[in-house]
């Protein structure tokens, strides 16, 4: 049996949405009532590949143990290629951050398109297990 | 002999006024260095040398002097920012002049120093040897044993995109694989890279110079100095720290070209290299891209293949 | 009376006073990398380096120091200052340079008008013990700038190595306080020979051909002077010579606030980053590197020595030994004397 | 000791938004501990450092008078991070302030003489605390003939505009208004400071002149007051520079050797004329 403390954990996660898909993903899992982990909070942006990485990691510095980006699949964005972009930039930056010590698994990618709604409550579901799994974020958080 | 021979270059270029700036390595008041010089007439040209101790990356200065038809003196990694440069349209007017050297790979004075007792008075160099003299001591270390780590590994020494090159180039090969720091922290746990990231950065004064050191840290606003949004603090918590280096590091991705200027210019002795040098080989993995390498190559970040790799996105 | 310290008793005289003070010293953080800091075990204390890298004024006036706290942000907030200090305090192991800068930096902190209340509680609160420099380096010029590797100026104890010992000599009120303290014993009159031989030959080594003097007079008319449009060409910008200088003490105050909760805080800016006088409208009174350089050496030895009589450089050598590009002081204060219209000659070439 | 850094509490008395492009807000703010009130004394020019905990602090001109007890006026021009706050900040809060700061306006030289008053734009703050000092009936014989003129872009960006009206009314003070671009219900001149000046010709006589507006309207006034005959001993202007401490420590205002925090921010056209032209 895990100790009391481990269990009450539950971690935050932030995700940021494209507009055009994931987002219109996760309204379409509401709209169903398919049930998926109450742990994300989200941010919409207009596109996966207008994430700095400097938002991932104000993310990690504010206080959130992980942070999802989804986006539409590829070939699906509404930018023609902004996903493509943004594959380039997480790659790299995954990578990075891995190198560093951050834990695999703390920043995670997904492609969820808007008729995905059960694949939306899936991704959440998986990211919260996976990071629930590493426990608190210690490295990096502010105070 | 090469020395000279750029000095003639220099004199020639500024005579005949192809350009009218030369900015290049000067002997200075220090031991184991050179300063940048920066000469206007023909008669100035003698001040320039060239050894193993021409440590500064001097594309950094074409921010600066971007009005003027400049020559600049130019190593394998130096010409790679140059290019690297280009391709981020720097020099809509007057692209700098080339004047490449094939380099020798550069002594890291803090790895003599560490090795010679007391203060260091007098450097020279002779063949692959360095007489080093100091207050009570004389001694004759192997040049090879105190190599930069970023020296060390890199293959491209001849500066290939410059207009002129002074000596023969040289063969691209290295003698190490890699860069030493990134083999040893491959190798540790996360928490231990964490552990030796954070344990360097806390060091870090803040003071910059590994930005300002950098060729291509000319952004118009650094995200440190943005007080809208205010990304990071001014104090010194270590996430403050490490969001700083991250980000600096990050920032370079597919657009350094490895010359460690930003090692050598901190003040803190802060190990900086290992972090664009780890970046550096994620690109050439992922995307087979080098940097400064191919003129027209667009920077990996800055485009996309359809076939990417994507593993990593579920 | 002449006094000393065995260094066999060197870590328990430290033991002691980490007991009953808050201790500053020079510590290693890696290897060839020292800076004063509040020392917990005697064993973290390193006297051995010349120039530590950030000066001793870090006692003082810290990087970063919360100037008071708020439980509140916004409209309601009380703010709470920090400038009382627990202890009393003891600075250990500074050089005489960096001592002469803490009471150059004093002069501006400790000023009849306004008095700077962190920095000046905590100079009330200490005990400078100085440390001679036996082995000055070729970038030391303390002896041109009006001090010296042994000037005890502004020191309450004074230690000078005598390589089994150190000597001691207590100079003021403060000092004498340390009469009794049971690590001291009687020197030998050889002792003070030899302290007298080290003294000596140090003194020889320090440069004391820069030209400060007069040089105050000299930059008067040089304000618009051509020789600024040359001499900042090389400087990128970077903080490093106007943080290591243990003279500079300009700094930018800022709010942290997380959540509900906030500080005041000030951190060490830098004349040399365009931001410093950028203001919020675009404008910027120092655009280039131009301005900028000439800001930092004319507040050194004009500015400063017009409100306060003494150039505001000790002559550690720090900003030339750091300079990521070799941006040399004394190469600026030699062309500044030099005659109009004549090449440099001679040291710098 | 007394920490010059640590803010006193003021409540925000009343706020009011001044111009059309509602860039421009007063705040009235009263004391509020009775003992800092009675430890506040002033003179037109000086400044505050006005804070807003989490935010920081910025420097403001004291708009109002010492005449007008009780409380301090400000006039803010949002701009960065603490403007923008406080313009956001709802009456009854609490604001905190450090000072009076720096030297204020030579109210001693001003004595028995003519005084010019040149202004611009949002700089008009502490000329109009220079102004309402003077016109006060106890301070009114004090100086002899007031002539201000101000200038704005706009009607619509005149500060205080309720008051221009009464002194308009006044014949112990010669108030000019003029604009850049009029619109349908402004009456008053149109034209730059500069021309208006040219214009008016007042003499230099026993006369000071203070000029505050942005540095484009002062470099084209400058020379009408010298073509005047003002000499540069008796032309006055208050400076703005980047601050933070307010009390000449942190470095970043002076000029030579001079820190307009401190030692201005009011300073004579010949003084100016001694120091590197740092601003």
């Amino acid at each position: 049996m895990e100790n009391e403390s481990v269990t009450t954990w539950e971690p935050k996660i932030l995700a940021f949405l494209c507009n055009w898909c994931s987002y219109a993903g996760a309204d379409l899992a509401g709209t169903s009532r398919v049930q998926y982990s109450p742990n994300i909070r989200v941010i919409r942006v207009p596109c996966s590949g207008r994430i700095n990485p400097l938002f991932i990691l104000k993310a990690l510095q504010s206080g959130v143990d992980g942070v999802l980006v989804s986006g539409c699949h590829p070939g699906d964005c509404h930018y023609i290629s902004g996903n493509y972009a943004g594959r380039r930039k997480s790659a790299t930056l995954k990578r990075f951050l891995e190198f560093l010590g951050i834990e695999q698994g703390r920043i995670q990618f997904s492609w969820v398109s808007a008729a995905e709604g059960v694949k939306f409550s899936r991704v959440v579901d998986e990211v919260t297990k996976d990071i629930k799994k590493l426990g608190p974020l210690k490295k990096f958080f502010k105070r | 002999m090469i020395q000279q021979q750029l000095r003639e270059k220099a004199k020639e270029l500024l005579s005949n006024k192809t350009v009218d700036l030369i900015i290049g390595f000067g002997e200075w008041t220090l031991p184991l260095r050179t300063t940048p010089v920066f000469i206007r007439t023909p008669e100035g040209a003698e001040s320039l040398v060239w050894n193993s101790f021409c440590e500064n990356n001097l594309t950094a200065y074409l921010h600066k002097f971007s009005r003027l038809k400049i020559g600049l003196v130019v190593k394998g990694c130096d010409a790679r920012s140059v290019v690297a440069l280009n391709l981020e349209k720097r020099f809509p007017n007057h692209p700098p002049l080339l004047i490449g050297i094939p380099c020798q790979r550069l002594v890291d004075r803090k790895k003599v120093k560490k090795a010679v007792k007391g203060e260091i008075l007098q450097a020279v160099e002779q063949g692959d040897l360095l007489l080093v003299k100091g207050e009570d001591v004389n001694v004759t270390l192997k040049r090879e044993d105190f190599l930069y780590s970023v020296c060390q590994v890199c293959t491209h020494r001849t500066p290939h995109q410059a207009h002129i090159l002074i000596g023969d180039p040289v063969e691209e090969v290295s003698p190490v694989e890699a860069h030493p720091d990134v083999v040893a922290l491959e190798g540790m746990f996360p928490e231990e890279r964490w552990n030796f990231f954070e344990k360097e950065t806390s060091r870090c004064i803040r003071c910059y110079a590994c930005r300002e050191a950098c060729p291509m840290c000319y952004c118009a606003e650094c995200f440190v100095d943005s007080s809208r949004p205010r990304w990071i603090e001014k104090s010194f918590s270590p996430s403050d720290l490490a969001f700083y280096h991250i980000v600096r590091a990050y920032h370079q991705t597919g657009r350094c070209s490895g010359c460690g200027a930003c090692e050598r210019a901190c003040p803190m002795d802060i190990r900086l290299t290992y972090l664009t040098q780890k970046l550096n080989q994620e690109v050439k993995d992922l995307y087979g891209f080098e940097t400064g390498i191919q003129p027209e190559a667009a920077p990996p970040l800055s485009t996309f293949d359809p076939e990417d790799k994507q593993e990593f996105i579920k | 009376m002449k006094l000393k310290l065995n260094k066999k008793d060197v870590e328990n005289f430290l033991k002691g006073l980490i007991e009953e003070y808050d201790l500053y010293a020079p510590a290693q953080l890696t290897e060839g990398v020292s800076v004063f800091k509040k020392i917990d075990r005697p064993e973290e204390v390193n006297l051995t380096q010349p120039v530590t890298q950030k000066p001793a004024k870090e006692a003082f006036f810290p990087q970063s120091e919360v100037m008071f706290r708020y439980e509140e942000t916004g409209n309601r907030g009380q703010a709470v200052s920090t400038e009382q200090i627990r202890k009393e305090r003891i600075l250990l192991g500074a050089r005489p340079c960096d001592i002469e800068a803490i009471s150059i930096i004093g002069k501006v902190f400790e000023a009849e008008d306004y008095t700077d209340v962190y920095f000046a509680e905590k100079r009330k609160r200490t005990t400078i013990i100085g440390l001679g420099c036996n082995h000055p380096l070729s970038t030391c010029f303390c002896s041109s700038t009006g001090g010296g590797p042994f000037n005890r100026a502004g020191s309450d104890l004074f230690f000078t190595d005598l390589g089994e010992a150190y000597f001691v000599e207590l100079l003021t009120e403060k000092g004498m306080a340390f009469r009794e303290n049971k690590f001291f014993k009687e020197a030998d009159p050889k002792d003070l020979d030899l302290m007298k031989e080290i003294e000596n030959k140090a003194s020889q080594k320090v440069d004391r051909t820069i030209p400060v003097e007069g040089i105050e007079k000299r930059l008067d008319l040089m304000v618009e002077s051509p020789f600024w449009d040359r001499i900042h060409e090389k400087c990128i910008g970077c903080g490093v010579c106007t943080f290591l200088c243990p003279t500079c003490h300009c700094f930018d105050m800022t709010d942290e606030a997380v959540n509900q909760k906030g500080q005041r805080v000030r951190n060490w800016d830098s004349c040399l980053f365009p931001i410093y006088s950028l203001e919020t409208s675009g404008h910027n009174p120092r655009p280039t590197g131009r301005e900028r350089t000439r800001q930092r050496l004319m507040h050194k030895f004009n500015y400063y020595p017009k409100n306060f009589g003494r150039v505001a450089c000790v002559g550690c050598g720090r900003c030339i030994l750091y300079c990521p590009v070799q941006f040399d002081i004394r190469e600026a204060l030699v062309y500044a004397s030099a005659k109009r219209g004549k090449g440099q000659k001679g040291k710098f070439k | 000791m007394k920490n010059p850094y640590l803010p006193i509490p003021m409540i925000l008395k009343k706020a009011q938004t001044e111009t059309s492009d509602r860039l421009l807000r007063t705040l009235e703010l009263s004391f509020k501990n009775k003992e800092d009130e009675k430890s506040f004394h002033f003179i037109p020019g000086q400044f505050c450092e006005l804070s807003i905990l989490g935010k920081g602090e910025a420097p403001f001109g004291i708009a109002s008078s010492p005449i007008e007890k009780g409380s301090l006026k400000f006039t803010i021009n949002k701009a960065g991070v603490v403007t923008t706050a406080l313009h956001h900040i709802e009456e009854g809060s609490e604001i905190g302030i450090r000072g009076p700061l720096g030297n204020g306006y030579p109210i001693d030289l001003f004595a028995g003489k003519d005084l010019l008053v040149i202004g611009g734009g949002f700089a008009f703050t502490t000329l109009r605390s220079l102004i309402a000092y003077y016109l006060h009936p106890e301070n009114r014989t004090k100086v002899k003939q007031i002539t201000v003129i101000y200038g704005a872009r706009m009607p619509g960006l005149l500060l205080y505009r309720d008051e221009l009206l009464e002194w308009e009314k006044r014949n112990d003070i010669k108030l000019v208004t003029t604009v850049d671009w009029g619109d349908k219900d402004w009456k008053g001149r149109v034209g730059l400071v500069p021309n208006v000046l040219e214009e008016i010709a007042p003499s230099s006589e026993n006369t000071c002149a203070v000029i505050c507006g942005p540095p484009i309207m002062i470099k084209f006034t400058f020379p009408k007051l010298v073509a005047l005959r003002f000499p540069n001993e008796r032309i006055f202007t208050s400076l703005e520079k980047r601050m933070k401490c307010g009390i000449g420590k942190c470095g970043r205002c002076n000029i030579g050797h001079l820190y307009v925090c401190k030692d201005g921010p009011v300073f004579s056209y010949a003084q100016l004329e001694k120091l590197p032209k740092d601003y």
